[in-house]
């Protein structure tokens, strides 16, 4: 499969400006990521908060230009594209964003038709009103807002925060989208619900062939949606590891994946009087103003060495790969933490 | 807690010690008046006064009371009373010897010595420095005045020449070093030539430098501040804040015992007429010039009984003024907007009882154009064929249709339009600090609009806020409303002349003039023109023509023949021109209190009625009433309104 | 050189701490220099010039012709109508410099300082009085009021505030000088103090002036009372959704103390603000006001220098008036952000 | 699924009265809207077919002057025997266009370079707040004057220019930090995702949020308007219509009407106006703010 849209060597650093009572400062927010999403596959970005994973989706949307590295569409590079015009516009069409707050998403003053029609509007400029009509109609059938019309004439504060978030996807759907970008979609909905979102984006996903590039912090949705297709899991603007879903759940082998997942609680009895301590060494964490060339991940690692602070390769595994110096030192993951790759396989 | 109690505590106490205070207090200067004191208004500079009268701030009573001329003339009448002088005595060799009262003395005891004459008209140099050759004092209390012979005046005017000037201002030793200087530089100045109708006091032409070094000195000599008020009057300054003057009689003066008041107490800056009439009426003034609305006038009599109208004649008429400079663009060529048709056209537009009837009751209606003349004194000074020659006009809406027609203007769907097709529409431009105008205006542009020409009003906050823009040269509006003429000094025919020809009125109208100093074309013209009106205008006998500017000089010098022939040609060749439209000759009214001022005349009529309607004409029969009724405008008479004359006179 | 670059690094330090207020009075200094410019801009631009109306009030008051007195003025008042206007504004510019606020085109005796000095504490008197009046009552019956919003105390200064509004501030003036004034004879309709007695410092002159400003105070405080109580509304209105005033009240705490304590407290921190503010307006509002009761204050010497046209005085006190208002601004703003440390931070 | 036009246009028709269904809720909403409309509306409606109703005529009759009021004269007389109601009347379109151009003028300014500061930041916001900054310090009266001075002021569009001068400022500055809190929202952000123009983004997106700021500020913009012109013209510096409210009341104030109880009405009269035509206007604001604030609230 080739790949849809591909990060090669991605920086991204911010600053702050000085004065004469201030020096400048800069913030390496994002350090050479590379990443590529695939037609049809689902992709999930995870990191805590603060890692430059929404900084990623924005980079991808076209939201923010990265300081340095290049951003390819199906193998052309976007910012070069923007010269050309034409073509960027469908680069802004085919990859959309989905975003987090499903109300700030939406106009507050605007009805759910007038939100929908718009983008509609712009970019199929040679519809007739009843065709923008109808598309919205089946849109909203489309992501089950069942029936349209009971909704259309709404404000967003009118509904729920489920339905929002649909609304949202069918926004997202009505450009005819390659690439959705999903920066956690759900973690603001309330649980019972989030399963249904999930769920309709995979259904999406296989549907209508769909890219989804799932941003999130919560490992067990992530496990959820992008089961048989990628995990990329990110720490401090750099990515740690990345390969097949359930072979990361089930396998994690960076000590940063490893204390990711040993930190989802266990809601099975057997295991809940287990050792919950995390394998990490402190919660000391590295800032982004100075960072060295090394893993980022060093004050916590407890198995850091000496090279863990050089240049690191990732090591590539068959589909995966692990950025990580001391890959051989790091143990297996089902030694320090049994039973919770059995109940992670179970949920699904 | 109980620091919030105690603050509270005495806030009100505060507030009811002032109240109460105040209720106290308020006895002594608003309620139960000090007996012996006058109470009015004037107006005065609450910061920076200086000492001395010539110093260029506005001094409010102290110029009316407190600073005398040798002979004082009641401005409406041209009555005479000697003030510092005791007796002056024009003989036929052109000179004047004026002997100033033995017993008149500065306000620091002081003897008021014929130097200190001398001072004032050296340092000050104004227009009668212009009539004499020569100032000079013979002993302490004798001055003579040597007139120049090309221009002397008739004896007639010498007087009011000489009781325009505020004399007893200038104290030869506080001054010294300014009048010494400028005696100086005009002692070195040579003497004008034969035949000069230029200005040249003292019969002297300075030169550049000594010119710049007059001024100098000059305003070296205004900005000094003495340490006393420099005066003579019969009142000299008690206490004065910014909002409050307290003046008391002078005890050394010569009327000390015939002055009417101990004190006089005047309040500063009251210009809202609303609040005039309200102190009116509770009693807070004694005297208040002014004539209200009908209406208004009785509510004031009517609250305080006390009160007494008299009205005066006021040699002033007011109607509206034309801005000559404005122009309309008619196929690319500018025309003047008002041609001499359209102001012709004017004339018969108003109704002009309406007008005069509501800027003012006791008004005296006039139906003649613009003479540059108080119809008033235009009947006194003028011929009677002259007089019955001028054009008497008519409230006749088709007449002036007519006329305005002729002069290209059109009526369109019920408005006029100008020659270029457009609908017209002025701004009326007033001085809204005048009352009895600014209801003239009002009056005026209803009429407007009533005839079809759609008119605004737009009103200054004061004269000198109108002036200053009117003779603006891009000044917007396109009529005034103002006095059309106005006699600004004595009545002898020039004072009005002078309004209308040199400071106000032809500047207001945008008449043309010759080319000034340095303007382009000045060369061409004789030096005696520059800068100066440029007017020709027909004699009365329509033989010929004559420059106006050229009658106006050496008017004072003509005998009453020549002076009621050039004063024919001036006004019936003004009258001729339709510069403006007069309205109605204004009355000057006046409250007292007959509580406070005993001796007031005619008490038979205002025991009848308080408001006085009869209003002295002047005519032989009702003489003493004219100058009875004119020296009770203390803004025209000054301290001779205070003084007791009569008993003055019988125990002389 | 190593002193030297000490002191610059504390010289940073300093300014890096107060940068708040650096800021500010930069601000400050700046919107004084745009004043001083557009001050000058617009009375350059007035009709009719300087000279020409003096010159006319020469010629009348010293009966000579106006040519003479065109001349005459042009010497007194060493001013040339034809220099250019960057030389001119140089000129002006050096003796704003020097202190020099201007002088009376008439009067060279009346400088802009002198009046300043004369009837600016006037004005002052008033409006901070005035000031600090209707602010505590406005804040005290704003917080009372919006504990209980359906009282009848808070519908009546619902009503209040909803007529304080619709009549602006001149009309207020002119029907209490006409009732108390000229009907009631209660007040007097004119001037500062009574002028018999001798200005000082003592408890009967202090009397006296307090009861010559007692109508324009009122006026003032009928006006202004509403704006704080509404202001205070608004800003008290939010302080009651904190959870500080539930917990109070669940500690059964008396209302009265909660109110004062808690809810008014912390409800008048943002009005501090806006103080200055108002005081500008009440600057500005002065030369009607003071004009409708013939008070001697600043504001009635400015309407009075426009009539004259006497425009050196007018770009005087504009000048300085602004110059209290961006002052008050500054400290309003820096005691703001003493009390309250959010604001330092966010800076 | 298709649509039949049949369909769709009932759809559109719904919406069209849905949106005067909305315009209603927000001006008769509650009591205090309600009632500060209809005196709006029956401003609005004096001003245009009052002078119908009540033709006036600007003839002067000497013997009405100061007639107290009558049925034929409601308010009375003025000095010059006018109708002093008729007069109120012809004033009324006069006043309101002073008041409705001033608030234009100013909410036009305060929106353009609020949201130009908002959107475009960087030197030009900065240039944008100094000047408002200087706009605030300047205390207005006095700059009035000298203003009216300066400039002709004859009819209601110099007068509304010259009073907005110094309205616009500090709705300028509370524009500009609401559109900076909004440009950085995610609806906004998804504009720019989905390539939206920006003429979109500002008056499809951006304007519909402040609207209900700039409505209110419009409404109080206008209240001042009239409180300032009549304020000018107690002072004397503007040229007026006679019929003007604030000319009325500086002429019957000058006259006297103060002490004297036959005018009374005059000089009551256009004080009584201004006050009932502001009275609507604050409720009407207040009305406003009291609708738009829950949901604002929720925000």
């Amino acid at each position: 499969m080739k790949p849809l849209i591909e990060l090669k060597g991605v920086n991204m650093v911010f600053s702050k400006r000085g004065s004469f009572v201030r020096d400048e400062k800069f913030f390496h927010v994002l350090k050479n990521v590379n990443l590529d999403i695939r037609e049809g596959e689902i992709v999930a970005l995870i990191g805590e908060s603060g890692c430059g994973k929404t900084t990623i989706g924005k980079i991808v949307t076209g939201l923010l230009k990265p300081t340095s590295g290049e951003i390819t569409y199906e193998g052309k590079n976007i910012y070069a594209l923007i010269k050309l015009g034409k073509e960027f516009d469908d680069y802004r069409r085919f990859v959309q964003f989905v975003q987090q707050d499903s109300y700030a998403a939406l106009n507050p003053v605007r009805t759910i038709r007038q939100s929908l029609e718009a983008p509609i509007m712009t970019h199929y400029r040679h519809d007739t009103r009843e065709q923008v009509g109808a598309k919205i109609d089946s849109l909203l059938e489309l992501v089950g807002l069942n029936p349209p019309d009971q909704f259309l004439s709404k404000y967003p504060h009118q509904l729920s925060g489920g339905q929002r978030q649909r609304i949202l996807l069918a926004r997202a759907l009505s450009l005819d989208p390659k690439l959705i970008v999903a920066d956690e979609p759900v973690s603001m909905i309330d649980v019972s619900l989030r399963l249904t979102i999930l769920k309709l984006m995979s259904d999406l996903n296989r549907r209508l062939h769909v890219s989804f590039l799932y941003i999130t912090h919560d490992l067990a949705t992530a496990r959820y949606i992008a089961d048989n297709n990628r995990i990329v899991v990110m720490y401090l603007g750099e990515i740690m590891e990345e390969g097949d879903a359930s072979e990361i759940i089930s396998n994690p082998r960076h000590p940063y994946t490893q204390a990711l997942i040993a930190a989802i609680p266990i809601p099975d009895p057997e295991f809940a009087d287990l050792d919950r301590e995390l394998p990490i060494k402190s919660m000391e964490m590295q800032s982004l103003e100075h960072r060295g060339k090394g893993c980022p991940f060093v004050p916590r690692c407890p198995y850091a060495g000496s090279e863990c602070t050089d240049e690191i390769v990732p090591v590539t595994v068959g589909e995966r790969r692990i950025r990580c110096a001391r890959l051989p030192h790091v143990p297996v993951f089902s030694t320090i933490r049994p039973g919770i790759v059995r109940t992670g396989g179970s949920n699904s | 807690m109980i620091r919030r109690s105690i603050l509270k505590k005495l806030l009100l106490l505060t507030a009811v010690l002032s109240v109460s205070f105040g209720f106290y207090s308020c006895d002594e200067i608003i309620g139960g008046k000090t007996v012996d004191t006058f109470y009015m208004l004037a107006n005065w500079e609450t910061v920076g006064m200086k000492n001395h009268i010539n110093g260029g701030s506005q001094a409010g009573l102290l110029n009316i009371f407190s600073v005398e001329p040798l002979i004082q003339y009641v401005r409406s009448t041209d009555e005479i009373y000697y003030m510092l002088a005791e007796s002056v005595d024009h003989n036929d060799d052109g000179t004047t010897i004026i002997h100033l009262r033995p017993e008149a003395r500065w306000h620091n005891g002081d003897d008021y010595v014929a130097q200190d004459v001398v001072a004032y008209y050296y340092i000050n140099q104004l227009e009668a420095t212009n009539y004499m050759s020569a100032i000079e004092a013979i002993d302490d209390k004798t001055v003579k005045i040597t007139w120049k012979a090309s221009i002397e005046p008739n004896d007639n005017v010498k007087n009011l020449i000489l009781a325009v000037d505020p004399v007893g201002s200038v104290k030869y030793d506080v001054f010294k070093t300014w009048v010494d200087a400028i005696i100086e530089i005009m002692d070195e100045a040579p003497a004008m030539p034969e035949g000069y109708t230029g200005w040249a006091p003292f019969g002297k032409i300075v030169n550049d430098v000594q010119e710049t070094a007059a001024y100098a000195n000059y305003a070296e000599f205004t900005n000094y501040n003495p340490d006393w008020f420099i005066a003579t009057g019969p009142y000299k300054l008690y206490s004065v804040n910014e909002t409050d003057m307290i003046l008391i009689a002078n005890e050394d003066h010569w009327a000390y015992e015939y002055l009417k008041f101990k004190y006089v107490h005047s309040y500063n800056h009251i210009t809202d007429p609303t609040q005039i009439y309200g102190m009116l009426m509770s009693g807070q003034l004694d005297y208040a010039g002014g004539t209200p609305i009908l209406d208004t006038l009785e509510q004031i009599l009517l609250a305080n009984e006390n009160l007494v109208h008299f009205k005066t004649n006021d040699p002033g008429a007011c109607g509206l003024l034309f801005n000559l400079a404005k122009t309309v663009s008619v196929d690319g060529v500018r025309r003047p907007l008002f041609n001499d048709k359209i102001r012709e056209g004017f004339e018969y537009i108003f109704n002009r009882d309406d007008i005069a009837f509501i800027a003012n009751p006791y008004s005296k209606v006039t139906y003649r154009s613009m003479m540059a003349m108080a119809p008033s004194d235009a009947e006194k000074y003028m011929s009677e064929e002259a007089w019955d020659s001028l054009t008497v006009y008519s409230h006749d809406a088709s007449r002036a249709a007519e006329l305005l027609i002729e002069g290209g203007w059109s009526k369109v769907d019920g408005w006029w339009h100008g020659e270029d097709g457009e609908k017209l529409s002025f701004t009326l431009h007033f001085d809204g600090s005048n009352d009895h105008q600014a209801r003239a205006a009002q009056a005026t542009a209803a009429q407007m609009n009533e005839f079809g020409i759609e008119t605004k009003l737009k009103s200054s906050s004061s004269w000198n806020d109108w002036f200053g823009s009117a003779q603006s040269y891009v000044w917007s509006s396109e009529l005034s409303l103002t006095w059309t003429d106005l006699n600004m000094s004595f009545s002898y025919p020039t004072g009005s002349f002078v309004y209308a020809f040199r400071d106000v009125s032809f500047k207001v109208i945008h008449l043309p003039k010759f080319p000034a100093f340095g303007e382009a074309g000045y060369e061409e013209v004789p030096e005696k023109y520059w800068g100066d009106l440029s007017v020709e205008l027909p004699t009365f006998d329509r033989t010929g023509t004559f420059l106006l500017i050229d009658k106006m000089q050496g008017l004072y010098s003509l005998d009453d023949a020549e002076m009621q022939e050039t004063v024919d040609d001036i006004i019936t060749g003004v009258a001729s021109q339709n510069w403006g439209v007069p309205f109605y000759q204004n009355s000057c009214g006046m409250f007292y209190n007959t509580k406070a001022f005993t001796d007031l005349p005619r008490k038979d009529l205002w025991e009848a009625d308080r408001n006085i309607e009869y209003i002295p004409s002047g005519n032989e029969d009702d003489l003493t009433d004219f100058y009875a009724f004119g020296r009770l405008n203390i803004h025209f008479s000054y301290a001779a309104t205070l003084i007791d004359w009569e008993r003055f006179f019988e125990n002389q | 050189m190593e002193k030297f670059k000490s002191f610059l690094r504390h010289l940073r330090m300093f300014l890096f701490k107060y940068r708040y207020f650096f800021m500010k009075l930069g601000i400050a200094l700046l919107t004084l220099g745009a004043v001083v410019i557009l001050s000058f801009i617009l009375i350059v631009n007035m009709p009719g010039t300087v000279i020409d109306a003096f010159a006319m009030q020469l010629s009348v008051e010293r009966r000579i012709s106006l040519d003479q007195a065109y001349i005459l003025a042009t010497q007194m008042l060493n001013y040339d109508p034809d220099a250019p206007i960057l030389e001119r504004f140089s000129v002006y510019l050096g003796q704003l410099l020097q202190g020099n606020l201007g002088v009376s085109i008439k009067n060279s005796a009346k400088s802009v300082n002198l009046i300043l000095r004369e009837l600016l504490p006037r004005t002052l008197f008033v409006s901070s009085i005035a000031l600090t009046i209707s602010f505590l009552l406005g804040t005290t019956v704003g917080s009372r009021t919006i504990w209980r919003r359906k009282s009848f105390g808070a519908r009546a200064l619902d009503g209040y505030i909803v007529v304080s509004n619709a009549v602006p501030d001149y009309i207020v003036a002119l029907i209490l000088i006409t009732v108390f004034a000229f009907n009631l004879g209660w007040f007097p309709n004119q001037g500062a103090y009574n002028a018999l007695l001798d200005p000082g410092f003592n408890i009967i002159f202090i009397l006296s002036l307090l009861y010559f400003a007692f109508l324009p105070i009122s006026a003032h405080v009928f006006s202004q009372m509403s704006f704080w109580s509404m202001q205070m509304q608004g800003s008290a209105l939010g302080v009651l959704g904190e959870d500080y005033i539930n917990a109070a009240r669940a500690r059964g705490l008396p209302e009265k103390i909660i109110i004062r304590k808690y809810l008014k407290r912390n409800a008048m921190l943002p009005l501090v603000t806006q103080l200055a503010i108002s005081f500008g307006v009440m600057f500005g509002g002065a030369p009607l006001m003071e004009s409708i009761f013939n008070y001697p204050g600043i504001g009635q010497a400015f309407s009075q220098a426009i009539a004259e046209r006497d425009y050196y005085v007018v770009q005087g006190i504009l000048l300085f008036v602004s110059v209290i208002v961006i002052g008050v601004n500054l400290v309003a703003d820096t005691i703001y952000s003493l009390i309250d440390p959010r604001i330092r931070r966010s800076a | 699924m298709i649509m039949s036009p049949a369909k769709t246009l009932s759809r559109f028709r719904d919406e069209s009265t849905r949106f005067l269904h909305a315009v209603a809720r927000i001006f008769f909403g509650n009591a205090r809207s309600a009632l500060g409309t209809s005196v709006l509306l029956f401003f609005i409606l004096l001003g245009i077919f009052g002078p119908l109703l009540f033709p006036y005529s600007s003839e002067i009759d000497v013997t009405s002057q100061l007639l107290r009021p009558s049925i034929e004269h409601p308010f009375g007389t003025d000095l010059w025997g006018r109708d002093v109601f008729r007069q109120i009347v012809v004033g009324t379109s006069d006043v309101l266009s002073i008041a409705f151009l001033s608030a234009l003028f100013s909410v036009a300014i305060a929106m353009i370079l609020g949201m130009l500061a908002g959107m475009v930041g960087g030197i030009f916001d900065k240039t944008i707040l100094f000047i408002t900054n200087v706009f605030l310090t300047i205390p207005s009266l006095p700059v009035f004057l000298i203003l009216a001075a300066l400039f002709t002021v004859d009819n209601p569009v110099t007068f509304a220019s010259i009073l907005s001068v110094f309205s616009w400022a500090g709705m300028c500055r509370a524009i500009r930090a609401q559109i900076i809190s909004l440009k950085e929202r995610d609806f906004i952000q998804i504009c720019r995702v989905m390539k939206m123009s920006n003429v979109h983004i500002i008056f499809k997106e951006l304007l519909p949020n402040v609207g209900s700021y700039i409505l209110i500020n419009f409404i109080i913009v206008m209240k001042n308007a009239i409180t300032g012109s009549v304020g000018l013209m107690l002072l004397g510096v503007a040229s007026f219509e006679p019929t003007n409210w604030g000319a009325i009341l500086t002429t019957a104030k000058n006259s006297g009407a103060l002490i004297n109880p036959n005018s009374y009405m005059w000089l009551f009269a256009p004080i009584l106006s201004i006050a009932v035509f502001q009275l609507g206007v604050i409720l009407l604001s207040k009305g406003l703010d009291d609708t738009f604030n829950p949901r604002l609230r929720v925000m």
